[in-house]
């Protein structure tokens, strides 16, 4: 089947099971709340000390969430063995790859995007000015998390205690984009100039791009039998 | 055939409906033209006669949830398992209100909206409790566990209400603690006056939008009965075929 | 003597109802065969009787024990084998068979339960973990169980599914056994014609209704 | 069958499946590692600052591998249908439930005590006089825990969704556990008296009693159809 | 015209061996039926020839394209029915029918759709999503997707297991529509009496080895 008409069919029938169930998207928005909510309890932060880990909150909560949302992208379709269907379809793998990064990136984006205002409420952000820089660190940093998320997510979920070797496995992986974010965030936060944290931004494109490349072409053998 | 609970229902309800906006009328009235400004928050302080009742009753309202649950787990009264329901979603309503009231009221007088004091986590926690426990109903695909399930949450999420209560006292904390308290009432009659207005308001709101809902969910639960025993006789045709 | 008496059992499932208004008796001695066509509710019939999901309506009882309130009674003296297995991945075959049995409250010394592997042949298996074992021999094991715990009532969903020849005889060789010690068994498939060699009774459940089969339809 | 004689059976059942296996116990271990890794970079933390921070880091790291070990106390019954035979068994549901506790409790503590040499390594911990009371609070904390927890295990194995909704329900009732632990680990750790934070360590007690008796009450609804 | 000619297949699990040189070749227009105890490798052979897993040595072709090398191409023209339903519980009938049509590279209006439904007996539940579905509804949408979706090779995995009569007859017609348009099928299972009525060849596959049956054994 064509390429592009894959791609569209897997987001499609993502997106139209997650109207359906609203499982994800809603599990995903408690779990964040209920991981910052401790996080910053577990902190007893005061003003002061929140400002400086401000960001890192905001990306081990946005990281550990999207785990929770990578994991069921394809233990999902673990149900009635639907990836044995997928596995034996006549389509290109790559084509699920893409389909499935890009649903999941819809899933975090949109969990990030109605989180995002509590956070302002719950520190006491002041962002305006640097919003359009902000919005690009998280969609670089979700569609990292989500190219080589995606890619774990197929297989772990085809190995025992598979809950668990997800974040095991993808963590460590993700370490590097989590690092650039939160420096980029952090530095935005702060109101640095741009060339102080621009760098992260690149580091953050610069991994986008080999975990996109590198997973889809490694896709397609964890896909295959 | 109708639950004769659900008959008392239809005949009392208008009476908490017209007390309560009757109640609300009056202390609003009272709370926001007729008493004085605070001398230190000035015109501030009239978030209070929100803030405080909305705060009280999503408190009262969640003990009638944890009520309700431990008599549907002795009972295993279905309509009592639809109060609980009920019970719910307005608790989580008028907790969700005295969090927003309590933030709006923060912004002046603390200058932040939110701020990590344990009372406003406790109280955080316990929408993040009810939000559960409205997502726990929706994840049972057995009708009979649905309730029993959600019971047993809400009694185990009832730990939060004494923590809530007493977190201003075990922590030194920004929030203001009990006014009302063994040691008498600590605060002045014309700020009295309103509040208990609106706090009567509010609890008979709650009891009123109790009814109305637990009415509710009870009567679509019979609809859908009814429409079952068709959607069973088509089932049982085809499978007959 | 009466081992299983039904009185009324209904189902639904939310608003979808099942099966409405079923009575029916088992006695001690007897080899209950139950028929129906896909979705009749066989399977929850069997799953009310043995105590795992609630009836909506009516009640039943085990050897005279009501099978709502005494529970735990009922329990003492049933037996199901299911769809699962009930075994544990890691542990042997023979630690299976001992979980499985303490738990009814029946220690057995290791010869009893040895003797157990070795009449359903799997004794040289005994010590391998169940991970290992090939399907037919899981069901072999949940055999054993029956064969040394020797309940009064035997539940089986589905015996015959998925085994071979080998294992349909073995398989109501312990059926008879069963009945020979005065106990009831009671089982759905869609099998008639492995199921006639042991049944003694019939009836098929079909739109929410009981049909009992005669000796000549049930053979 | 005797109640005491169930505890043990089922004990020994898991502690036995759990020898053979070591999946549990491994991944809950490589999850911890990973997080405490994970949130060092992240905060990108001097000394001063992890000194504050470490208690919270402490318990937020156990809590969360905690619930991983949990969600496998009752996941694993699912294999082969094995909790309906728990259900089915003429047996004292609570001994099931102390049983279960039992066993998570020896799990969560034993990571627990591996992971602890780790902690006094990284962040250069000072410890050795109040290492009894330290041990007290994990005791107490880990115990609250895992009584709260294997009820909700026993509650979340038996819906849709339930890797995600087993965090999602049990952390907002650990949040008071695990404050008080942080609390009275953060006292223990900066060497005040004990006057100052004993308050922390009756609460913990408080909530292990409440927590356990509820849940030893309700757990019998839960397993039983 | 050959559809599957498989040649010198072995499978080994580690060091256990499943079968090993199992040669043999079906043509366009016939039914095979595969029978043999249970653990004989039945379904794992299946598996090999869908593409699911690969063989250890040997090699097979499904209609002149080889089944290692050229995986796309014998995707194109097989379709299977295994234990797994390959459905989506958050869709609907109607919705499953099109998604699993497309993945096939086949788009059809939704008449065609429509209309497979209506021949496997749910057209009235296309709406509905597969969570409320039986079993046997279950079953009968994926014989939808053989219905229209006309695959030269359909490979079964115990087709009849737990399955009516009614639902029984069904695929058996299904299948014989398979063979009259020149598609070939493979089968397993238990049941010789109901492959019986539709195999045109069969198979023995026993301690590693496949024994073909003559045709007065076959039925
Ligand atoms: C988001 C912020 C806030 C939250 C979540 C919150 C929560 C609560 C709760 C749960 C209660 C009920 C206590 C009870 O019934 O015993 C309460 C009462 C009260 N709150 Fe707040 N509050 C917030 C902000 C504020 C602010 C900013 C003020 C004033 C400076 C304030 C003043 C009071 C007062 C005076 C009471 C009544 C105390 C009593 O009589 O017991 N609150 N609040
Ligand atoms: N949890 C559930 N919620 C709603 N409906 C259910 C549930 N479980 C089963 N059903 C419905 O109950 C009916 C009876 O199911 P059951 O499994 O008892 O059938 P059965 O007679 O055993 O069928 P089979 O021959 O396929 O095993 C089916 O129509 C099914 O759709
Ligand atoms: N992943 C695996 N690892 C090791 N052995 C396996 C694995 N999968 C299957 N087996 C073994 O391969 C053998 C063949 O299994 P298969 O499922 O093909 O049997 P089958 O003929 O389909 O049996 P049945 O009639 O029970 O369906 C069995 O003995 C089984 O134990
Ligand atoms: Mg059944
Ligand atoms: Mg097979």
């Amino acid at each position: 089947m064509p390429f592009f008409k894959t791609i569209r069919w897997i987001v499609w029938k993502d997106l139209v099971c997650e109207l359906r169930s609203r499982e994800t998207i809603s599990s995903m928005l408690f779990f964040a709340l209920i991981v910052i909510l401790v996080f910053s309890f577990s902190f007893s932060m005061d003003q002061d000390a929140a400002r400086q880990l401000i960001a890192g909150i905001i990306w081990v909560s946005f990281t550990f969430t999207g785990i929770i949302g990578l994991g069921k992208s394809f233990s999902s379709e673990l149900q009635n063995d639907c990836l044995e269907a997928l596995q034996i379809s006549p389509i290109p793998k790559g084509a699920v790859y893409l389909g499935k990064v890009l649903a999941n990136f819809l899933f975090m984006l949109s969990v990030e995007i109605l989180l995002f205002p509590l956070f302002i409420l719950f520190f006491n952000l002041d962002v305006v000015e640097e919003l359009g820089i902000l919005l690009l660190v998280f969609l670089l940093a979700t569609l990292g998390l989500s190219a080589v998320g995606t890619l774990f997510s197929a297989l772990t979920v085809q190995i025992r205690a598979r809950e668990v070797m997800l974040p095991v496995l993808l963590l460590p992986l993700a370490v590097p984009v989590m690092i650039a974010a939160v420096e980029a965030t952090r530095g935005t936060l702060n109101g640095d100039p741009y060339a102080f944290y621009s760098q992260w931004i690149q580091l953050l494109v610069v991994f986008d791009i080999i975990f996109t490349v590198v997973s889809f072409w490694l896709f397609e053998l964890i896909l295959d039998s | 055939m109708i639950n004769r609970f659900i008959r008392y229902i239809q005949r009392y309800k208008g009476w908490f409906g017209g007390g309560a906006a009757l109640c609300l009328l009056i202390g609003l009235y009272t709370g926001l033209l007729a008493s004085p400004p605070d001398y230190y928050q000035g015109e501030v302080v009239r978030i209070m006669y929100v803030h405080v009742p909305l705060a009280h009753t999503s408190l009262l309202a969640y003990s009638v949830l944890f009520g309700g649950s431990i008599w549907y787990l002795w009972k295993r009264d279905p309509l009592v398992d639809n109060m609980c329901q009920a019970a719910a979603t307005i608790t989580a309503m008028f907790t969700g209100l005295a969090l927003v009231t309590g933030s709006i009221w923060a912004k002046p007088t603390w200058n932040t909206w939110w701020t990590w004091d344990p009372r406003l986590v406790s109280f955080a926690v316990l929408l993040l409790i009810l939000a559960g426990y409205m997502m726990l109903r929706r994840l049972v695909d057995d009708p009979d566990r649905e309730g029993k399930y959600a019971a047993v949450l809400a009694i185990v999420g009832g730990v939060d209400l004494p923590i809530i209560k007493f977190s201003v006292e075990w922590w030194r904390t920004l929030h203001q603690p009990m006014s009302f308290s063994t040691r008498g009432v600590s605060i002045s009659d014309d700020l009295l006056v309103p509040l208990l207005f609106m706090s009567a308001g509010c609890w008979l709101l709650f009891a009123y939008m109790l009814m109305i809902r637990t009415q509710m969910l009870y009567l679509t639960e019979l609809l859908q009965a009814k429409k079952g025993r068709l959607l069973s006789q088509t089932h049982f045709s085809q499978s007959a075929q | 003597m009466i081992a299983i008496q039904a009185t009324n059992l209904s189902k639904a499932y939310g608003f979808y109802r099942i099966f409405e208004d079923l009575s029916f008796e088992i006695r001690a001695g007897e080899c209950f065969a139950l028929f129906g066509p896909n979705g009749a509710g066989k399977t929850t019939l069997l799953r009310i009787l043995a105590t795992l999901q609630q009836p909506s309506h009516g009640q039943f009882s085990v050897f005279g024990q009501d099978g709502v309130t005494e529970k735990d009674l009922v329990r003492q003296s049933l037996m199901v084998i299911a769809h699962g297995s009930h075994l544990y991945d890691e542990l042997t075959g023979f630690e299976n068979l001992q979980f499985a049995l303490a738990l009814r409250g029946q220690a057995f010394d290791p010869k009893t339960l040895k003797y157990g592997l070795d009449r359903v042949g799997i004794g040289a298996f005994g010590d391998l973990k169940i991970r290992q074992y090939s399907a037919g021999m899981k069901k072999r094991l949940a055999l054993a169980k029956v064969v040394i715990g020797k309940p009064k009532l035997l539940l089986l969903d589905e015996p015959y599914n998925a085994l071979d020849e080998a294992g349909v005889t073995m398989t109501n060789l312990i059926i008879q056994q069963t009945l020979a010690r005065e106990g009831a068994v009671l089982m759905t498939t869609h099998d008639r014609d492995k199921a006639a060699h042991v049944a003694t009774r019939g009836g098929i459940l079909q739109s929410g209704h009981l049909q009992h089969l005669t000796r000549e339809q049930l053979t």
